[in-house]
């Protein structure tokens, strides 16, 4: 407990609106479905405020003095990303829609550029949709082959499999820091070291681990990696796709439009350069400017405190609901983070949903867009409660009661 | 036998007295158990209506002018709002189901349900009942 | 005149704060760069606010009150998208990133399913280069061609070389509805009729024309229609896809991720029906809900008052610089909207333009993403001054003055 | 001769008295007039630094130890901010070049054009500029 020491919990509390919020018969909000997307802290809805009620301009096109700022801050935003993330350039940071949308673009830029009929592509079993998708639209398109790293029934990786799939065919591997479902932590510094070794560049999808940790893409020695800004305390709408500059020189462009242009004639367009080239059309310039203000904000409180106090209220929800009986957790790894999957035994993931919500408690049931992991475990999907910094060990008492409330009334 | 705006009185009537959420589902969940179920051998795909998040099986039958429904789903509280809308629908001509308007489901608090959000396939399980009608007036008419 | 009676401006200017904002020595801002970005309404601010601070909540897959919440706000922007154009279904309304995006996904889907090599696609010398981009980069993957309608000096499309371009290897037509630096307002009906009759669909490009005139896509019958919300007093970030739901039924997904798909197994994935199939990802819901509500704010002022309004701004603002002397205008076109392009005879639009910067004039210089139009006619650029229904004479009045100060000075 | 730091108070206390913008920018006219220009026959694309909005041609001169620098621009603003450049950079060392901090750019209120969206090639000249010492210096460390 002593690491949370010092941990102000009421002034971070206060800083998130919505938190105060009731729901049905004036029931406080257990807002427990931060895997789903996070909640805004007010430095976030002050400055989309601030930029649509003061500083509104269309970016990099301008002289005037609206745009000047607004690129200014865009501009700032991406330094701000750079450094949350210890990316090397500046260049490598490129704003996207989301997680999703980056993933599409790797897909789409890095299949035109290097992938040939029969060549393969990594990915996990316990990867979400977007990061499984993308792939097989890639591969039918190519007539590529998609591998799968299996895990075993804890949720963790097996790496010793993961080293045979890889083949001369292998061109790129592509996985999840942090499994949406079960919460496994997986080691990827250590499977980016084997796909190196084989001289195999690696995305990693970090979705679910930008909240929770420190992330430094230069230890990693990740060649991409991915996440959304709505997941990270931010706007919904905009997200970061970074690369290596090597990689990102190399890749065509996805889109076509504005601002990624050089020179443009019918006969021949040449392209702007990094990051640019990456970024065409009118940029989420104000949802760049809110997540930026978004991971001001938590680097502030702090990226290990956070992490930190969150692995302390995820033991705390474990133990809980260890003791509360009848209850099956999916996802058991010894390296975990923030997710909760469960089920209570005999009771439909529905009905303990509805109670949940007419109590105040949210949480996310169904297959959270990872429908392989609910195959493995040969079910329909979970309930799954996910922590975030500003969760306390009360609401997960209180989600334990509702659980026992789900017990009396089904049984 | 009473019209199907009676039975949604009857239905409103009976929640009505439940301030309580909790006192609502205990009831739908009792509910439940009248539920007219389907044979178990037609809980195959092609009796079900796939929602996101439970299952519904529904059949049809056609008798004497009249449609009969039995359903069945792994959900209990989906299993109680299903045994709510038969109890409304079934044993009717399918005229009387095409026009049904089923304001009950708002007026005792489950609109939720009906919402895209609330995947349990209630929606589409309406729809479903609503088209089978609609199927067995057309064959009516060709005869 | 009569037109605009009862047309309460310092009513609509006092719903957009930005524009009580003073630059430099306290100068008022005089933003006549709506054709880059509009400004926002304070009910798109509140709503979006209001949405960050009490209703934030990932959509489509909670079972909870949140979630519930802002599901509903999110189809109900459907709907009033749906509305606001006229469609026949809530389903053909896609939420994208933007006009680019929604140009993109176009270029890609119906390219994957439709083109062939040395097929062929229409478009005009006067498109922006997000209608220009998208389409050369898919020529390039598909080996296909791409074909363009010029435009005479009044800027004005010529529509026999027109009906002579397309052939039966014409696959598809993409045109602007109002060209973004020339302010031409093109026969898109009669362009669509002749397209169809020789059975080729239609993309209209609306970024120009969504916030100037009516639009009724069954009344004009294209098949395609896109534009982007910023341009609309909405959110940046966010767009819209309209497409016949014949079209929409036959063209494959674009992004692959989540909500988008129905099962999802690594041997074979199925997608979702429509909207979702077109929709990867968490969208950036509440950019559709703030746009939503600037389509509302637009309609209850009406469309035919702004389109009205504007016009006799324009006409007002065409006939001051006209009589200024010393000025060319580029683009004539009879019919004609917002958009005013020109050059101060010798002098370089960049030394005008920091004039007018430092005078708290906001106009854009440069290509406007047309480099095409610019060459048709042999400059680099030209200082675009696009106005709004929330501009006034006054304005007009001050950017004459901006002028001569301009011409006072490099002369 | 007056050192970089001494050039660039100079500027700054010619700009100081103007209290206002338009005056600023009529000085830049004037001073545009003693932009030392590049040969005629240079302004071409192997000498050009293309902003998006304004073109810059420059070139560079090696002599004594000293770099020496012409230029021009279609844009007349742009034309006067060279020519400040050039006052306080040209007939410098290699490594004056290097080590020099253009502070006056910021300090007389133009920072504006170096920022991105000033697409004047501004910022593109002043890393040529480096680039141009940076080259002249090695070659001059190889012999
Ligand atoms: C006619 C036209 N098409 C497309 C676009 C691209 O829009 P966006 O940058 O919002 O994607 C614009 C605006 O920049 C435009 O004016
Ligand atoms: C691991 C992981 N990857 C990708 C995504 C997709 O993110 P988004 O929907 O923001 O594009 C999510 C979240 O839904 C996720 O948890």
């Amino acid at each position: 407990m002593d690491h949370t020491e010092k941990y102000d919990i009421e002034k971070i509390r206060a800083d998130f609106p919505v938190l105060e919020q009731k729901v049905y018969n004036n029931k406080p909000l257990i807002y427990l479905d931060n895997g789903a997307t996070t909640q805004k802290p007010l430095r976030v809805i002050r400055v989309v405020n601030r930029y649509h009620s003061e500083l509104n301009s269309s970016i990099h096109r301008g002289v005037h003095f609206l745009s000047d700022q607004a690129t200014n801050a865009y501009e700032k935003a991406r330094e701000t990303v750079r450094n949350f993330i210890n990316a090397e350039k500046k260049e490598e940071i490129i704003f996207t829609s989301g997680t999703t949308g980056s993933i599409n673009m790797l897909a789409f830029s890095f299949g035109e550029q290097f992938l040939e009929e029969g060549d393969e592509i990594i990915i996990s079993e316990m990867e979400h949709h977007a990061n499984i998708v993308p792939w097989q639209m890639l591969c039918e398109r190519k007539k590529t082959k998609l591998k799968v790293i299996p895990f075993d029934d804890n949720g963790v990786l097996d790496l010793e499999v993961y080293e045979n799939r890889i083949t001369d065919k292998t061109k790129l591997i592509s996985v999840t820091h942090i499994s949406n479902t079960l919460g496994t932590v997986n080691p990827v510094r250590e499977m980016i070291r084997i796909a190196h070794k084989n001289g195999i560049p690696v995305m990693i999808d970090a979705a679910q681990s930008i909240q929770h940790t420190e992330i430094d893409v230069q230890e990693l020695d990740c060649d991409f990696l991915v996440f959304s800004g709505h997941k990270v305390y931010g706007p919904t709408g905009i997200g970061v796709f970074y690369g290596k500059e090597k990689w990102l020189e190399l890749l065509p462009p996805y889109q076509g439009g504005g601002d990624m242009v050089d020179i443009v004639t019918f006969e021949k367009t040449t392209y702007n350069e990094l990051p640019f080239k990456f970024e065409a059309g009118t940029t989420n310039y104000i949802g760049a400017i809110g997540m930026a203000a978004a991971l001001e904000y938590i680097s502030e409180i702090g990226m290990k405190k956070i992490a930190a106090y969150e692995s302390d209220l995820l033991e705390y929800a474990l133990q809980k609901l260890d003791h509360s009986g009848g209850i099956t957790i999916y996802g058991l790894a010894p390296e975990k983070a923030s997710i909760l999957s469960f089920l209570i035994d005999g009771i439909h993931m529905l009905d303990a949903g509805m109670i949940f919500d007419k109590m105040g408690v949210a949480v996310r049931i169904g297959s959270h867009c990872a429908q392989p992991v609910m195959q493995h475990f040969n079910i329909d999907g979970t309930l799954r409660a996910s922590v975030s910094f500003y969760n306390t060990k009360q609401e997960i008492d209180y989600l334990c009661k509702a659980i026992q409330q789900v017990k009396t009334m089904f049984t | 036998m009473a019209t199907i705006q009676e039975v949604q009185e009857e239905i409103v009537n009976e929640f009505i007295v439940f301030n309580d959420w909790m006192d609502r589902y205990n009831h739908l969940i009792e509910i439940s158990d009248d539920l007219p179920l389907i044979d178990g051998k037609l809980k195959n795909n092609e009796y079900i209506i796939r929602g996101c998040q439970s299952k519904v099986w529904l059949n049809a039958e056609f008798n004497n002018g009249k449609i009969k429904f039995t359903a069945d789903s792994d959900a209990i509280i989906t299993k109680g709002i299903i045994a709510l809308l038969i109890r409304v629908l079934s044993d009717r001509t399918p005229n009387e189901i095409i026009d049904a308007e089923l304001e009950f489901i708002d007026r005792i608090g489950l609109r939720q349900n009906l919402s895209p959000t609330r995947a349990n396939g209630l929606l589409s399980m309406i729809k479903q009942v609503k088209l089978y009608a609609i199927a067995y007036d057309a064959r009516e008419k060709k005869k």
